[in-house]
């Protein structure tokens, strides 16, 4: 199995980088993982890292991209609920990247 | 609508769900529900009692393989799988009482 | 008139996979359409290639195939109950492809009645 | 898409003991996506998945009750209690995680017969 080394400590990760053990993530991590996406992190960008794992620890589940988009509206403002302002941030999809670094399950992708 | 039921009435609860909630329309019995078309079991009078006010169809095929093909209840309507493809499309919607 | 079919057990340890075929065989020999056959639940295992059932027995996955083959049925496995399983496209007999939930949601709204098979 | 279908997701299955509950709240996170009208029903044990303070740790399972309070943010609002069912367990909808509708079986068994598509697992 992949692993990230993280300040002198070894992380497990699955083969397209996801944490395996989501109980391991630190903010360290979420650094290493984003320079990985080729992201420099910024305020908005941990705006969206610490809602998404909010999000989590409350529903247990990663939201759907437009739940996201909807719920960063409702609580950050009308300008950063859209999808443009997330893929910006996460040119990648906030679904996979944003959950990537934020250390959560991979989206399966279903539709 | 058509209702599926696929599971023994004489050790799951699944028919008398189903009956709880539908006063009308058809139930479909396969599989191991298939037992509660046949004569001489506890629940022969509480089927004549439901066929009142639903139509009770059953598979033969799953019947025949269960032995009890010449026990059918009088009343209940024998189909085969073509039969229960037009069951299904004679209805509105259909449901599986999994 | 067009079908839409779910399959949510595995082959072999319940009736749900034979009735849902001959269920499907039936209705094509009728002059219907089976559009689709949704696997779902351990109805993804319906689609391995690895089944190797006795010689005297029905071979499950082999008449999914040929269905597919003969009849255009569409085959889908849902992904995420395929990898919880470990079904995956390298052991994935013919005629199946994997694919989103979503597959599923479109069975229901492009057929003219889904019908559900499983436990 | 050309028309809004009536989908109906019939719960009749208790959490954890089998893995149904759980698949079955997966399809419904997706048909969110599609913009049909779309209902949950719970009936017999299904209504156990509603049930409040569920804790999963000691069977090393996840905890997937928490979900359905997304429901909302996913527009899902419509999800029925068949009453018959919560009374004979002996629970009543302030046990319950979510706000439902509570139907009596009469009324369950009309909205089921209104539907177009009715998926059970």
């Amino acid at each position: 199995m992949p692993q990230i080394e993280v300040n002198g400590k070894n992380y497990e990760t699955d083969e397209e980088g996801y944490l395996i053990n989501l109980a391991e993530w630190n903010m360290d991590v979420a650094k290493y993982i984003a320079t990985t996406e080729n992201l420099t992190m910024t305020d908005n960008h941990w705006e969206v890292i610490n809602f998404l794992r909010e999000y989590y620890d409350e529903y247990q589940i990663a939201p759907a991209v437009r739940v996201l988009t909807k719920a960063i509206g409702k609580k950050f403002g009308a300008e950063k609920g859209n999808s443009q302002y997330l893929y910006e941030l996460f040119p990648y999809g906030p679904g996979k990247q944003a959950c990537k670094v934020a250390g959560l399950p991979k989206p399966t992708g279903c539709i | 609508m058509l209702h599926i039921i696929n599971k023994s009435p004489l050790s799951n609860g699944s028919l008398d769900s189903c009956l709880r909630v539908t006063e009308s329309g058809e139930i479909l019995l396969i599989e191991d529900a298939v037992y509660a078309a046949a004569k001489g079991s506890f629940l022969e009078g509480k089927m004549h009692e439901v066929m009142g006010k639903v139509k009770i169809h059953v598979l033969m095929p799953d019947l025949e393989a269960r032995g009890l093909a010449d026990r059918l209840i009088a009343g209940i309507t024998p189909v085969d799988y073509g039969g229960f493809v037009d069951l299904v499309a004679a209805s509105k919607n259909c449901q599986s009482w999994l | 008139m067009k079908f839409g079919i779910v399959v949510n057990e595995g082959p072999y340890q319940h009736q749900s996979s034979d009735s849902a075929y001959l269920f499907c065989k039936a209705a094509i020999e009728k002059g219907h359409e089976v559009w689709r056959v949704f696997f779902y639940h351990d109805g993804v295992n319906n689609a391995t290639r690895l089944t190797e059932p006795p010689q005297d027995d029905r071979n499950i996955v082999n008449r999914w195939s040929k269905l597919a083959e003969e009849h255009g049925v569409d085959l889908v496995v849902c992904v995420a109950a395929a990898l919880r399983r470990g079904i995956r496209d390298e052991n994935l007999a013919p005629g199946f492809r994997i694919s989103g939930l979503g597959q599923l949601v479109e069975s229901g709204i492009q057929t003219d009645r889904l019908v559900v098979f499983g436990d | 898409m050309s028309e809004i279908k009536k989908f109906m997701f019939v719960n009749r299955k208790a959490p954890y003991g089998t893995i149904y509950a759980l698949e079955s709240l997966e399809v419904v996170l997706i048909t969110a996506a599609f913009d049909q009208d779309v209902s949950l029903a719970f009936l017999d044990d299904g209504v156990y998945q509603l049930k409040k303070g569920q804790q999963t740790k000691g069977i090393d399972t996840k905890n997937f009750s928490p979900t359905f309070r997304a429901l909302d943010g996913y527009d899902i609002e419509k999800l029925y209690v068949e009453k018959e069912s919560l009374a004979l367990r002996g629970l009543s909808e302030a046990d319950l995680l979510v706000d439902v509708t509570v139907l009596d079986r009469k009324e369950m068994g009309k909205l089921m017969g209104q539907q177009d598509v009715v998926l059970s697992f």
